[in-house]
Parts: C-alpha cells; sequence; structure tokens
C-alpha cells in the first residue's frame, strides 16, 4: 500500500461523531488524572476517542504491569540454558539434541467467571497462540484451577463451563492436557482462577521474535475477521453519543478452535519461508497491543490503513477496531515485496489474510480509517515508557493473630480421618476433569495426569521433558514468602519424583487488589520467596503473567502465584510412577517429619482452621533429596515414586495404593501396604515438606540407602508393597482399609460432589 | 508398501500416524490432502483422527464430502485398504462407506482412557497379527464414540461378521461398565461387506511404541504392511 | 428466501441428549416435562428464490450435509425476507 | 402442550459453526447460500397447560438451562397436542 501522506498531531481531527475527550471520560476508562495529564502532556493536544482507547489499553495493569514491574525485577531469569526470558510472547529454554522448549502460563481469570466456557476455551487458545507465534509446534498443555466452595452460586455450572471449554480447545487443537491442579476454597466464590499453561518445541535456530524493522516493511493480519469480541470499553464510551451502540452489550470472546487449528498449521508453514520479520498474536487489546508491543520492541514507527481490516460486520469504528479482542488473529510484519508468498500459505489453508499497513522510520504511530486520521501518537511513551508504580506496601493488620499456632485436634481414629479427606473435593481423584482432557493426542505422553508430574518422550532423542503446576494459597494467605518458596519446592520435588531436572519456571501471579497495600505486600512477599527459592534451586524464571484486582466487593482472592516447572529427563530409561507396582517391592520413606499443621488440609478441611505457620521450608534439604531421587531414578532402580505435599504421610501412602487400582495391571485389585512407623496417629497427617515415598525390589534397596547416606537425605524403610489393603501401624494406633474401598472413596468423591 | 495419510484441515493425529508408519514400520508415506483428486498411487489410505473442518456439524460430515474422498470411495471399490482411526472412523459412516452413525457418548462428555477390545476376528488383514478372541488395552479420546444403527442391521452386521472389535473388560468379557461411550452390542470397530475398509474409534497409533508403554496397537498396522508377521495358522 | 431447518435424532433411536435435558429439568422443579427431544436448528439466508425451489434445494442440503439420515430426521420451512430478529421473550417467541 | 424451542447464538456473536457450515454447502455447489446461523432446537411435551402460562413456563426453562443467555437467544413457540411425526421430506416440512 502507499502509505498516507503525514499530518502533524496538531491538526488530527477527532473522527465525526466521537464525543470530545474530557477527563471524565479518560477516567471511565481507567485513567488517572495525572495519566490523563500525561497523556495530553506529550500529545500536545486533546486525545481522539480512539487515542484514549489506545492509551487506556498500553496502560491497562494488564499490558503495562505497572504495580508489579519494579518486583518482578527480582526474578533470577538468566542461566545457561536460556535463549529467550521474559519479555516475548514466551520463553526459550535449551532442551538439548538441538532442541528448545517454548512455554508459559496466562490467566483467563475475569472471562471465565462471566462465560466459563468460552472464557476458558480462550484462555487455552491465547496461550498457544504465544507459543505458536515464536515458531515453536505447542505439544502439552496444563490447567491450575481454582474453584470456590461448590455450594457457592454458579460454581457447579462454572467448574462444568471450564472444563468443558479447556477440553474442548485442547481437543480440538489436538494438543495433550497432561496435566495441572484443581482447588476449591471459599476465597474464590467470586473469582475463580483459570490458569492455562502450554509449552512448545522447536529446533534452536528456528525461533521467532516479535521485534518490528526495516521501515517500508509491509505489516500482515491473518486469521479471523474483526467482530465487537470483548471491547468493554466500547459499549460505555459509545452510549454517550451513539443510539445504535444502546444494543451493542460488551461481547464474549468466543473461540473457534478450528480456525487455530489451521492457524497454527499455516503460521508454521509460512515461517519455513525467510519473507517474515517478525510475527505477534493478537491478545488482550487486539491490534493495539500486538502492533504498538512489535514496534516498540524495534523502536520504529508504523502507519495503520484500518479500512484493510478484514471485518465480520460492517460499520466498526477505529476505536473498536483498534481495541476488539476477536480471537485466532496474527499480525506479521514480512520483507517488502513478499507478501504474496506468506499471503498464499494463509490462503491454501483458508484463512484471509491482508496488507494492513507498514512500518516506518522514526517513533510515531499513525492510525487511519475512511481517509482521517484516527489516530497519530509516538510509540515510546505508550509502552516502554508507560507509568510504573511502586505502591504502598502494608503487612496485613491480623496476620500475626493468624499466625499463631492453633490448637491441634488429636486424631482419634486415623482410618476414618484418611477415609474422610479422601471423600472432600480438594483431595479426591481430579480425574472427573482430566477424562475429558485428550492426554495421549501427538504420541508423547509417557506419563499423564495423576500423577506427581507429567512426562513426554522427545521425538527422535533418548530425552524426556516433565512438567508440573504448584502452589498451596492457604500457605501463601498464612504467609506468602514461605508460601512461594513451598510452590517452587513442590514443583521441584515433583519433577524429581519421576527423575526430570529443573530447567525453567513460569508463573502466573493471581492476587487481589494492588492498590490494598495489604495485597501488594501479599504480592511483594510472594515474589521474593520464588525468587529465593529459583535462586537455590538455580531455575530461572523465564515467562509469566499477571493476574490483579481477582476481588470481589471487598473481598480478594488468598493469594495464588502459581508455578509451574519444567523438567529434562536426559535418558527415560524404565520410569517410576507414583503408585505401587509389585508386590514385594521394599517402601522407603525419605525426609523427617517435624509435626507441622499449619494450614494443613487436616486442619482446614476437617476441623475449619486455617491458621498458624505453614511448614517451613528447607532448600538446601529440598536440593539434597532431589538430587537423590534423580540419582535412584536414573539407575532404574525405583518402580514407584511419590513426594508426601497435602495430607501427609497417610495421603501419600493411600493416593499410591489406589493408583494402580482397576484396569488390567498387577494393581488391578488394588495393591496395599503394610507400614510401620514411629509416628502418632496425627503425625500421619503433619505436611513438613521436603519428603518423598519410594519403593524399590528388595536387590535394590541397599544402593537406594547408600545413595541417600550419600547425599544426606534421612532413609527410613517403613513397610513393604503387597496384599489388598493399606495398614499403617502408628504409635497407639493403626490405620487399616481395603484399598477398594478408598479407592472407591477417593474415586467417586468428585463427581458425587458435582453432581454430574 | 506406500501408505497414504488422509490430511483434512482439522486433523490433528495425521502425524502421529505418519510417525508409526514412517518411524517404527520404516514404510514409503505421504500425506494427501483433502483437496487432492489422485492418491499418488498409495496402496494402503488412512483416514486419520482429528476434528475435520471442524466437526461443527457432525464428527466427519463435512469431510465426507471434501474431493479426496472421491478416490478414497474408488481405492476402496476396487478392494484397496483403508482403515479411519476416530475420527477417520467417523468420516467413513458419513460417507456410507461403513454402515451406521457414530453419535454422542451416552455421558455427553468427551472421554480419554484406555479401552479393552476383544478381537472378534482375526482372519482379516487388518486383525492378522492378533489371536482371535485376544484382549488389546486401546486408549480412546473421542466425543462421539457412540456407535448407532438400527437393531435389524446390527443384526445383519453380526450376521456378516462386520464387527471386528468390541468394548470388554480387562478379562474380555462383554461388559457394559467398560463401554464408556454407549455404543450398540459394544462396537469399537467394524470393517465393511468385502473387508478391505475397517473403521475404529480407539487409537492403535498411540500404543505402538515402547517408550509409550504400550504396543498393543502396533499389529493393526503390522498386519497390514509386514505380511510376513501374519500370524500362522490364523482362523483365516 | 430464509429456510429455517431442524434436524431430530429418527424416534427409533436413542437420543441420550434429550434424555439428560429432561432429567435436569425435573430435578430444577419442571416436573410437568415430558418427553424431551434435542436437536439442531438452523437458518439460511437463500436469497431470491422460489418457495418451492427453495423447499428442494434446502431438502438436497439436508440429504447431503446437514442430517445425517441414518439416523436423523428433518424438517424444512421457508419463510419470507423477514428478519428474524432476536427473540428473547416468551411472547415474542410465540408470535413467530 | 408441546413448546418448540430454538436457540441461537446472540447475532453479535462470533458463530463459529454456522460460517463453518456455509462454507461447506458452498463448496458442494450451494452456491447461493448466503448467511448461516446453527443453533439447537428441542420439543419438550408439557402436558394439559394453557398457552400463555406454557410460554411462561418454557421461557423459565430457557432462562435456567436451555439457554446460556450471555451468549444465545431464544424463540419459544408453543403448539397443540399433534403429536410431530417424522419429516422427512420437503414437501412435508413445509406444512409444519
Ligand atoms: N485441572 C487439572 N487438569 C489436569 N490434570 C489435573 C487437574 N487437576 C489435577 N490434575 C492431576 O491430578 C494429579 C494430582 O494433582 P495434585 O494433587 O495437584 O498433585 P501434586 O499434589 O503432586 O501437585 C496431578 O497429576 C494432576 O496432573
Ligand atoms: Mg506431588
Amino acid at each position: 500500500m502507499t502509505p498516507p501522506s503525514p499530518v502533524s498531531p496538531k491538526t488530527a481531527p477527532p473522527a465525526a461523531a466521537e464525543p470530545v475527550v474530557t477527563e471524565q471520560l479518560a477516567r471511565e476508562h481507567g485513567l488517572t488524572g495525572e495519566e490523563f495529564a500525561r497523556l495530553l502532556g506529550f500529545l500536545g493536544r486533546n486525545p481522539t476517542l480512539t487515542e484514549l482507547g489506545i492509551t487506556s489499553a498500553l496502560w491497562s495493569e494488564h499490558c503495562s504491569y505497572k504495580s508489579s514491574k519494579v518486583y518482578l525485577r527480582e526474578f533470577p531469569t538468566s542461566g545457561p540454558r536460556v535463549l529467550q526470558g521474559p519479555g516475548e510472547n514466551a520463553g526459550v529454554v535449551d532442551i538439548g539434541h538441538g532442541w528448545v522448549a517454548v512455554f508459559k502460563m496466562e490467566s483467563h481469570n475475569h472471562p471465565s467467571f462471566i462465560e466459563p466456557f468460552q472464557g476458558a476455551a480462550t484462555g487455552v487458545g491465547g496461550i498457544l497462540r504465544d507459543i505458536f507465534t515464536m515458531g515453536a509446534r505447542p505439544i502439552a498443555c496444563m490447567d491450575s484451577l481454582s474453584f470456590g466452595e461448590l455450594d457457592a452460586p454458579r460454581m457447579r455450572s462454572l467448574i462444568d463451563g471450564v472444563v468443558r471449554g479447556i477440553g474442548t480447545y485442547g481437543n480440538c487443537m489436538g494438543i495433550p492436557t497432561v496435566g495441572g491442579e484443581t482447588r476449591f476454597h471459599a476465597g474464590y466464590n467470586q473469582n475463580i482462577l483459570v490458569n492455562a499453561f502450554a509449552l512448545g518445541v522447536a529446533r534452536r535456530e528456528r525461533i521467532f521474535k516479535a521485534k518490528a524493522s526495516g521501515p517500508g516493511n509491509p505489516i500482515l493480519y491473518a486469521g479471523s475477521r474483526t467482530g465487537r469480541d470483548g471491547i468493554h470499553g466500547a459499549s460505555m464510551a459509545s452510549e454517550s453519543f451513539d443510539a445504535e451502540s444502546q444494543k451493542k452489550k460488551p461481547t464474549v470472546q468466543v473461540g473457534d478452535p478450528f480456525v487455530e487449528k489451521i492457524l497454527l498449521e499455516a503460521c508454521l508453514e509460512a515461517m519455513r519461508s525467510t519473507a517474515i520479520v517478525a510475527i505477534q498474536d493478537m491478545g488482550a487489546a487486539g491490534l493495539t497491543s500486538s502492533i504498538f508491543e512489535m514496534a516498540a520492541r524495534g523502536q520504529i514507527g508504523f502507519v495503520l490503513d484500518l479500512d484493510k481490516v478484514p471485518l465480520r460486520e460492517p460499520g466498526l469504528s477505529a476505536y473498536e477496531m483498534m481495541l476488539s479482542e476477536s480471537q485466532e488473529r496474527m499480525v506479521l510484519v514480512v520483507k517488502r515485496g513478499r507478501e504474496e508468498e506468506i499471503a498464499r500459505v494463509y490462503r491454501k489453508w483458508g484463512l484471509e489474510v491482508a496488507t494492513v499497513g507498514e512500518l516506518r522510520s522514526g517513533s510515531r504511530a499513525e492510525i487511519r480509517h475512511r481517509g482521517k486520521v484516527a489516530a497519530e501518537m509516538p510509540i515510546a511513551p505508550l509502552t516502554d515508557d508507560a507509568p510504573v508504580y511502586e505502591r504502598p506496601v502494608a503487612m496485613p493488620a491480623d496476620l500475626a493473630r493468624r499466625q499463631q499456632a492453633p490448637e491441634v485436634p488429636e486424631v482419634q481414629n486415623p482410618t476414618a480421618t484418611l477415609e474422610a479427606l479422601l471423600a472432600t473435593p480438594e483431595l479426591a481423584s481430579k480425574e472427573w476433569i482430566w477424562r475429558q482432557y485428550d492426554h495421549t493426542v501427538r504420541t508423547n505422553t509417557v506419563i499423564g495426569p495423576g500423577g506427581d508430574a507429567a512426562v513426554l518422550r522427545l521425538k527422535g532423542t533418548p530425552s524426556g521433558l516433565a512438567m508440573t503446576s504448584d502452589v498451596n494459597p492457604v500457605y501463601c494467605g498464612l504467609d506468602p514468602r514461605r508460601g512461594g518458596m513451598q510452590a517452587v519446592a513442590e514443583a521441584v520435588r515433583n519433577l524429581a519424583c519421576v527423575g526430570a531436572e529443573p530447567v525453567g519456571v513460569t508463573d502466573c501471579l493471581n492476587f487481589g487488589n494492588p492498590e490494598n497495600p495489604e495485597i501488594l505486600w501479599q504480592f511483594r512477599e510472594a515474589v521474593r520467596g520464588i525468587s529465593e527459592a529459583c535462586r537455590a534451586f538455580e531455575v530461572p524464571v523465564i515467562s509469566g503473567n499477571v493476574s490483579l484486582y481477582n476481588e470481589t466487593e471487598g473481598r480478594s482472592i488468598p493469594p495464588t502465584p502459581t508455578v509451574a516447572m519444567v523438567g529434562v529427563i536426559d535418558n527415560l530409561g524404565e520410569m517410576p510412577v507414583a503408585h505401587f507396582r509389585k508386590a514385594g517391592d521394599r517402601i522407603v520413606l525419605l525426609g523427617k517429619d517435624r509435626a507441622e499443621f499449619g494450614g494443613s488440609v487436616y486442619l482446614r478441611l476437617l476441623h475449619g482452621i486455617e491458621q498458624g505457620m505453614p511448614p517451613a521450608v528447607d532448600l538446601a534439604a529440598e536440593a539434597r533429596l532431589a538430587r537423590l531421587l534423580r540419582q535412584a531414578i536414573a539407575g532404574s532402580a525405583v518402580h514407584t515414586a511419590h513426594d508426601l505435599s497435602e495430607g501427609g504421610l497417610a495421603l501419600a501412602l493411600a493416593e499410591s495404593c489406589i493408583g494402580g487400582f482397576g484396569g488390567g495391571n498387577e494393581g488391578a485389585a488394588g495393591l496395599g501396604a503394610r507400614i510401620e512407623v514411629d509416628l502418632t496417629p496425627l503425625d500421619l497427617f503433619s505436611e513438613t515438606q521436603g519428603r518423598a515415598l519410594v519403593a524399590v525390589a528388595p536387590a535394590r534397596l541397599e544402593r537406594l540407602m547408600r545413595l541417600a547416606e550419600e547425599n544426606g537425605v534421612p532413609a527410613l524403610e517403613v513397610g513393604e508393597v503387597g496384599g489388598t489393603d493399606l495398614v499403617i501401624a502408628a504409635d497407639g494406633a493403626t490405620l487399616s482399609a481395603s484399598v477398594a474401598r478408598l479407592h472407591e472413596i477417593w474415586s467417586t468423591a468428585l463427581p458425587k460432589a458435582l453432581g454430574f | 508398501m506406500k501408505c497414504g495419510v488422509v490430511l483434512f484441515p482439522g486433523s490433528n493425529c495425521d502425524h502421529d500416524v505418519y510417525h508409526v508408519l514412517k518411524h517404527v514400520l520404516e514404510q514409503d508415506v505421504v500425506y494427501l490432502w483433502h483437496e487432492e483428486t489422485t492418491l499418488k498411487g498409495c496402496d494402503f489410505i488412512v483416514l486419520p483422527g482429528g476434528w475435520s473442518y471442524g466437526d461443527y456439524l457432525r464428527g466427519g460430515a463435512m469431510a465426507a464430502l471434501s474431493p479426496v474422498m472421491q478416490s478414497v470411495r474408488e481405492h476402496a471399490a476396487k478392494g484397496g485398504p483403508v482403515l479411519g482411526i476416530c475420527n477417520g472412523f467417523q468420516v467413513l459412516t458419513e460417507a456410507r462407506l461403513l454402515p451406521g452413525a457414530l453419535r454422542r457418548n451416552r455421558g455427553l462428555k468427551f472421554e480419554c482412557r484406555d479401552t479393552y477390545l476383544r478381537v472378534e476376528r482375526n482372519d482379516l488383514d487388518f486383525t492378522s497379527c492378533y489371536r482371535q478372541g485376544q484382549v488389546l488395552r486401546l486408549p480412546i479420546a473421542h466425543g462421539e464414540g457412540n456407535y448407532e444403527h438400527f437393531p435389524g442391521e446390527l443384526d445383519r452386521l453380526e450376521a456378516n461378521r462386520q464387527i471386528v472389535f468390541r468394548y470388554v473388560a480387562p478379562s474380555g468379557e462383554v461388559d457394559d461398565a467398560w463401554n464408556f461411550n454407549g455404543s450398540a452390542r459394544a462396537i469399537a470397530g467394524i470393517v465393511n461387506e468385502a473387508g478391505n475398509v475397517l473403521g475404529l474409534m480407539p487409537h492403535p497409533e498411540r500404543c505402538a511404541e515402547e517408550v509409550l508403554g504400550n504396543m498393543d496397537g502396533l499389529g493393526l498396522f503390522q498386519g497390514l504392511v509386514q505380511p510376513a508377521l501374519r500370524l500362522v495358522g490364523a482362523a483365516r | 428466501m430464509r429456510a429455517k431447518v431442524t434436524v431430530y435424532p429418527r424416534r427409533e433411536i436413542l437420543d441420550p441428549q434429550g434424555k439428560a435435558i429432561r432429567t435436569a429439568l425435573q430435578r430444577i422443579g419442571f416436573a410437568e416435562v415430558g418427553e424431551v427431544r434435542a436437536g439442531k436448528s438452523f437458518e439460511i439466508d437463500l436469497g431470491p428464490v422460489e418457495p418451492q425451489a427453495a423447499a428442494e434445494r434446502v431438502a438436497a442440503m439436508c440429504e447431503q450435509l446437514l442430517a445425517n439420515t441414518v439416523v436423523e430426521e428433518y424438517a424444512i420451512e421457508i419463510v419470507g425476507e423477514a428478519p428474524a430478529g432476536a427473540k428473547r421473550s416468551a411472547d415474542e417467541g410465540k408470535t413467530s
């Protein structure tokens, strides 16, 4: 296209029928007085409505990270394997054999609460685009879900909708959902969390970036047409001047996984050519964030002709086009003269593609619509130099009280206690959820949902990739710093249980309103905890996402810094599983109990007490345990490895017995265990960290104990696999139940509670 | 043997089938784009799983009308082997190359899990590497795998021995509890009367390698591409 | 012309979805609900064309794509140009 | 009384299914096809009840279960007892 002649900002006319932008309208767009003044300052005039919309989008918390930036700087983000840290669409780490892993996690909390199916589905769609935008083929997803109490209003249908949404999108794309977490807590009754993780792989040298360069290079638009999807500001701002708009409700974004699937294939095919300079998906704030961010990264200007943008319905205003969040759209910068070469690929796949603008030297953005200039602005002040705040922080006033050591009721009947815990949706099997996810497509899944970490083989290599997602919001609420550390430590532990060495972390930091100093304090402490732990384990944070303002009527969610960690297994030998596999195996407990109950499921789910200090996290001890597990597993000496987390030793043993139940395997009838420990019945439910269960053939026991000693990890042989019952002889009382019964309770609890 | 994996927009098990044929069984394999009007001289055609054209109307409905299916039809008419897996099975029924229809699972939910299949006949090339009555463990992953047809037609299928795989308990007994999608007569896979067009909902390509902990699916491909491995003395 | 098409599972065939919806409706207090059939519906713009011809074209669409006549039956209604505006309330609904 | 309910995606909202069906119909030779909307339809037996009351009950069913009014709109038609016999051909179809 021929670039329209530049016009001086002073003369930029507001498009017809648009309201004059006032400070009031700016405030309705979420700009503070100072921010509006700042906008007027660098614009040197009153903004057009489109310019206001663009500014409100780019300066939103979501795009600008203005409240969180200062703290995120604390994360360790570099390391020998890191090829791309935070700042791109996703992070990139080297996983050997010339391959890299590209991964990221993102939240879609609010949309999922409004319309659970589409909200969750488009959340998955968004994170997948972040991955293939980098030139990687997505091979796995995980989902971390936080729901309210089942009896809270709409909760059952929210759960059903979210799970169907995640399943439908991933299943249709043919990308396995191999893991995740699900929790239920009153703190999420009015703000559920849907965090979606995706991982892709690519050849080391085939990574693509979203850094625009080369004045005169055309900007291409590919994928779905633009409609009025997800424009919230739009209707609000329009009503005042457009009778038509009264009818236009802010419309829910609807995902089309089929279009995303062909968009994925088309993008990967187009990327084989050398014509692509930069490529970026359209996520939140659609065209605006994608094009401005690309230009900002390349410190270059651009001109955009909105009349060229494919529309789903006629009559969209420039404002609406710039803010539309229609799904399954990409923006590409292509070498001048090679548009057709790229366009042909998209058309082959049945996708629309259009040249909508071009890069220009300088540092300004010009957006034209219907022969008028709808926006003409400098790019840096809206992006790199967007407002950053160091807001006040304050330790929650009630924290000291909540951290006081609670009265811990004794366990009368350990069997009944275990059964009661297994019957809670919190600890029951999540099979009802992950059955609805295709977790075997792409034929890489060695270990799918249900274990400690998922394991994928890396085709064409002897290696495997492991991944897990962890956080305990109750711990975080009682001590966000410890909670942050614990999330990282548990992730490392889960990876170690499949013999994987951690290579990178992505996070999704879900918190309340950062303008509340107590919430921001939680955020800062959690980030410090995560940073501290990542430094200790030498695992870099390579990407992530912040979701703030998860608050309703002044009530914030529990601090929920979800940590997703990826690990590498150099040689996929015989893999251990989390459940018992062979009668006669010796069971060894690694790590020492310290009778810790603060924030435990025992207190919370059975006694309604959410109080005390969460379990201490000894990072050095965790590192030793992880090394031991990796060494033991590498020698393929281990049949079973399962870490202790919520519910402590009793829960871990129960899970290891139940896991093999059913199917045609040896555990079909239920493979029990006889355990003898020098612990009180109560201690069986202590949540002391840094512990794991391992089961090995008798002949391998000695080697395991020697490895434990060498690594300085306390190890105790506690019993043997066999029989059809789980029997734990503790001080003064014995826990005894048939595996069949435990399985029945554990596997039916969630569907029963949901009533589906 | 030259194998062709048909690629519809929205197919997503195409790579998986290609991988098994090419890298596990070392066959000559090509992809056949949905707009192709020839089969590029392929001897064996596989319609892989996925969500062809989004499967918005009914699984396989739109794919059944694509140009390449005309050639597949002719190939089948000449007795050429055609295997439809999951969505591929749906395409074959929608194209009327196989009888019946696959409707939403009984529970109205997508089901991803291992199932146990009983080999009802091993006198087909497809099943010639299995024992008669052998129980296989194969994963399913579908929302519309509930096989339906009229009672009379089902009787005909039985009479013609067109039912090749049934969902059973690990013990090998037909048991409704192990028929997760509610298929009539526990039907997991059927063949046409001529015996050269097979469709099944479970995914043999997902359990054809040791590293995945299950090789039960490999035989289905071997039966066709490695005749040498066919069981001698199989009831044929 | 526009066509309104509805596609239902044939009566000889089980309709698990219809059963599920009936159960759900009864559970949330609509005890009066008897049999429920769950199907699909389509509205198709046909441009200018004679009703009879339109009906034949749409029947062909049903046979070839919109319905799987092995297990489904369809019904076609040809209506004039009047744009089917959003119908949200029962009353408006009845007038359609 | 029986109710015929149709549920469609709200007009301003993307209708991927309608889009896909339109493309497919055009590809197989129905070039005249314009916009296609794809939705759900339900036939509900209500037993003996006044049309007006029936309509209100069914509207409630739509609000609570049959439609997701965040993204869908519905239309209701109340018809008499006449059993909706299988309609296979276009002609019979038109008479419905
Ligand atoms: N929403 C979900 N999606 C997929 N898998 C899930 C989900 N929720 C739980 N799971 C699976 O259930 C298993 C148990 O989850 P969890 O108790 O969080 O494990 P851990 O305590 O070892 O972190 C995990 O293997 C996980 O993959
Ligand atoms: Mg674990």
